[in-house]
């Protein structure tokens, strides 16, 4: 094992934090950007036999390189599946996605997530994507991991429309409600971690980020938030780990301001291209991946 | 304040591990008395319901649920395995009339027969909904016959949206699915190539799924080309690897269905001893499928191979 | 055009007088047998552009040789499409499917097929096969073939057990069932070719297979029989026809004895492939189809 | 006794015919005014897109059905030509923020938008409730959301088999449905390689379909291995050649994500003018696809195929 490492930034210890939810072997749902960068960590690391699906109709992929999208042509590499996303919605319908990770903008202490408007859905402050597929892994996936960035205003007593049902109204209420899935396992944010008590449902903090303040979260929570008697230091990441982000995303695209790097320069997004292949096939060799 | 940590359930997907083994561990391992045993006709798991007559002093017990079957389902019936049959077709194909089928139902020879009638695409749609892990399908099948007046688990309803009626048919989750196809990987990465009916759905339904394959490839040709992956490796509990494992039906781009064979199999289907006898011969007097290949002759399972070759090879995608 | 022949069995007139009911550009749903004796004649005479879907999963094939089965291999060979029986029987519950041919053992005057059993169902005289895709096709598809031996018994009042459905009960029975397709367009017999009037939906005589009785029909049928005004004889096979028919099939696996000659002769079947590939081959060449 | 011969009904297969045109010609062929569009974001259909904005004095108004998209749907929306959407997500994925999309809805720039929400399985499924000719599709997506509360047509009821709580949506046929794909023959059998979502099920629920794609390829090619056939033909109206036809996105084995490209575009999207100028540049003042991917540079185009290329082809089934 490498050892832990301060020399990180907070969406990859969000990153690292994420993959530790994820237990080799498993199947996982999983969409680009934070939640992949979770992903590859797991397998690259703990949890070589542990696969993920994509949402346009992949499974297993083993890129050398970064995905774009949930429809990107990377997600077909040296993929086990590629096809319609029928297959993967309907397996994770069906019950076979042990895990998940969403998001959303909004929050509330039963883990019940907004992603459609802030404000009125008739006349909304901010209009934002929609479910996509977050709504359908709520429902369905074995367990969810969310991440979210907490910026103060956004744990809320109540979520402006509930795109992705937690455990909605508590106590037994996802069963009345006839979902599938088992619900949210972690909230993973810039603060700390979350986990939910098993007999209210309800939300409580577990681990705190290094360098955050307790006050603090209080104070950007807006429910009375429990707290675990024995709240802990969120765990570092290793050395190993952040090298093996740092090598799929060079330039940060998920993790950092890579986008405003490439936005308009194409001979800087090719280079990245050039400049990781050999690290990622250095580095999946030396994990016997290829 | 009190908390409890969640505890974390398992979900359904088979892990990503070595499952090769023999047709008569699998069938050991999965099927047991009372399973509700789920088979489709593309391709036939002969070499799997072969190693389940050997079997059946053990399993005593299977119901059967289909869409069409040609040949399997009556195996397991004249030998005496199956209490009831949930269908859209069972009888001969080009072999003609199924007496196995008739006796079992009209006679209750060699045990009595209940059966389940549906459409094909009625009884198909069953696994459409399990392998979605909905409740039940629509269809618009099945309406204005008799058929669901003699199954009350069809039920007509109109529609909320248009009121217009509507079958539908509950899911169908067996307990275990048996399979062929075409090729697979040692941790159960499955393509079926031609046409392969409702295999695919079926996989995806059935709590545990043995499939019998032709050829054992590397996980790296599976990668090669993602998109003729037709049962991911989660759905599958086995792999056993079964040359000529649908004889004497075909197996697309493999070999040839053996029609003089099937043809003189019926012939002596017609009556419960020449059924007893052809058993007695072809499945308990060998005891696994390459003994059976040997005895239907190697020689002959070659050339049927090669008749399929002439025509049809899977080969380059330019 | 070549000419009409007298050299012909009655399953090969009843194929030749199913293949007429086909259009060329349509697309029909095929079972194997004399459907696909019938589906070939068209596509090999009169409607080159006509294909065919095989329930297992295959649209559009061209083969060299005989199917033996709706899950044969060879539905596969140079076919458009091959996969699942969903896409097949999806599409002809949407509507796509022009023409299907369907049979059973049992008839009404509304068309209605039984398939399922003869007497009760609970205790039957013979158990048949059950509906297969028949009631499918009887519900969905845009026009239905019936092909099906007149034995003197089987057009009855009543059928045992509804599995098809023709026009039910008669007119308006169908749309108020709920069905998509529009119902039966002709039944071709052993003894002739009936069709259905518009306004009753009962079935009528409207030709008659040369050398068979009018009287003797009357008599295999149990209701009081429509005669068409403009009663005609049923056309005669051409020679092309039953050419094609002959070369496809030269042992009459489908409308004859061949059965009989290959049961448990590994031989014969062997040498059936290899004597009938040339012509087949030297057919299709003339036809421009290779 | 009087007889009427019945009138044969035509069924809703297009036939194998010749079917290659521009995309002008198509646009102009199948979309009209008040046309309910659909499209999915599994390729980018940017050559049809760019072709209706062409059109859009013409077209003026259409209704649009999606499940997710990205860019193609935003593309309409800024030019002023989408009185609704239903959908599961629109949005800029890793481009990020849809600013197109948020103006129309918030500020009804250029025109107000209606929205009808789903999730994305929810919308994916009245695509395969259509596919089959069925009126709705049961799903176990939606439940306990708000997603129902705020869209009537799903309704949420007990099942009748379980009497467990299911959350019904309604069939989506699209007037025409608008799709990018690998390669097609000339009377429209449709290869797909790679993920391609749900353009599969939206292919076989319009009315009218128009793909475009990276090759046109014989037939003989698509016999060579019709289990690669994503799109019969009797589905298909209309086929466009359109090399690159999904740039800035990806076109699986074919090109890659033109990022910077995107990211670029996106930053312009911002705001009003901003948009108002990249399509000046980038639809409106080219003529035609070719024109467009003059302008973005075929060397740019023909780096991205071999970005593409140098990780993965399609090729050899061994």
């Amino acid at each position: 094992m490498s050892n832990y490492t301060r020399d990180y930034s907070m969406p990859e210890l969000m990153a690292v934090t994420a993959a530790r939810e994820i237990k080799d072997g498993e199947l996982a749902f999983i969409g680009v950007g934070m939640p992949l960068m979770a992903a590859t960590v797991a397998k690259f690391s703990h949890a070589p036999n542990f696969n993920m699906m994509v949402e346009y109709g992949a499974m297993g992929p083993a890129p050398l390189r970064l995905p774009m999208c949930v429809d990107c042509a990377v997600n077909n590499e040296r993929a086990y599946f590629a096809g319609s996303q029928r297959e993967v919605m309907g397996a994770q319908q069906a019950g076979f996605v042990d895990v998940a990770c969403i998001s959303g903008a909004q929050i509330d202490k039963y883990g019940n997530l907004n992603s459609t408007v802030i404000g009125d859905y008739h006349a909304p402050k901010v209009r934002l994507a929609g479910s996509g597929g977050a709504n359908d892994l709520a429902s369905s996936a074995g367990r969810t991991i969310i991440m979210l960035r907490q910026d103060g205003r956004n744990f809320v007593n109540k979520v402006d429309y509930l795109t992705s049902p937690g455990y909605l109204s508590g106590p037994g209420a996802r069963q009345k409600a006839g979902l599938v899935g088992n619900g949210p396992a972690a909230v993973i944010t810039t603060m700390g971690v979350y986990r939910f008590d098993a007999e209210t449902c309800e939300m409580y903090l577990e681990k705190i980020h290094p360098g955050i303040d307790l006050k603090d979260i209080k104070k950007a929570v807006q429910w009375d938030l429990a707290i675990s008697p024995h709240l802990t230091e969120t765990e570092l990441p290793t050395e190993e780990q952040i090298m093996i982000m740092r090598t799929l995303d060079p330039l940060a695209v998920y993790l950092g301001t890579g986008r405003q790097t490439l936005a308009g320069d194409f001979e800087a997004f090719m280079a990245m291209f050039e400049n990781s292949y050999h690290p990622m096939v250095k580095l999946m060799r030396s994990k016997g991946m290829i | 304040m009190q908390y409890q940590p969640m505890p974390i359930k398992k979900g359904r997907a088979k892990p990503p591990a070595y499952k090769i083994m023999t047709a008569k561990e699998a069938i050991e391992k999965y099927i047991h008395e009372n399973c509700y045993l789920g088979m489709t006709v593309s391709a036939a798991p002969a070499a799997l319901i072969w190693e389940m007559v050997r079997q059946r002093d053990r399993i005593k017990t299977v119901d059967l649920v289909i869409t069409s079957q040609i040949g399997m389902s009556s195996a397991l019936i004249g030998a005496g395995l199956v209490r009831k049959i949930e269908m859209g077709y069972n009888w001969g194909g080009i072999e003609g009339e199924d007496k196995v089928f008739r006796r079992a139902v009209e006679k209750g020879i060699p045990r009595p027969l209940e059966v389940e009638d549906y459409s094909n695409f009625g009884a198909a749609m069953r696994w459409a909904a399990a392998s979605m892990g909905l409740p039940f399908m629509p269809t618009k099948s099945q309406l204005g016959s008799e058929i669901p007046e003699y199954n009350p688990k069809i039920k007509v309803i109109n529609d909320p949206y248009n009121n217009e009626p509507v079958a539908l048919v509950p899911a169908s989750y067996p307990d275990v699915a048996v399979i062929h196809a075409s090729r697979a990987d040692e941790i159960g990465n499955v393509q079926c190539f031609g046409l392969y009916g409702n295999t695919d759905t079926l996989a995806r339904s059935a709590k545990h799924v043995i499939v019998s394959v032709e050829e054992i490839i590397t996980s790296a040709e599976i990668r090669r080309m993602p998109n003729l992956t037709t049962i991911p490796y989660y759905y599958v509990d086995a792999i056993v690897h079964a040359p000529f494992g649908a004889h004497w039906r075909e197996s697309n781009y493999y070999y040839h269905h053996d029609l003089a064979f099937g043809l003189d199999g019926y012939r002596q289907f017609a009556t419960k001893e020449g059924f007893d006898a052809w058993i007695e011969k072809y499945i308990l007097g060998t005891k696994d499928w390459d003994e059976y290949c040997k005895l239907v002759g190697y020689d002959r399972l070659y050339r049927l191979m090669q008749s399929e070759h002439k025509y049809q090879q899977f080969g380059e995608v330019r």
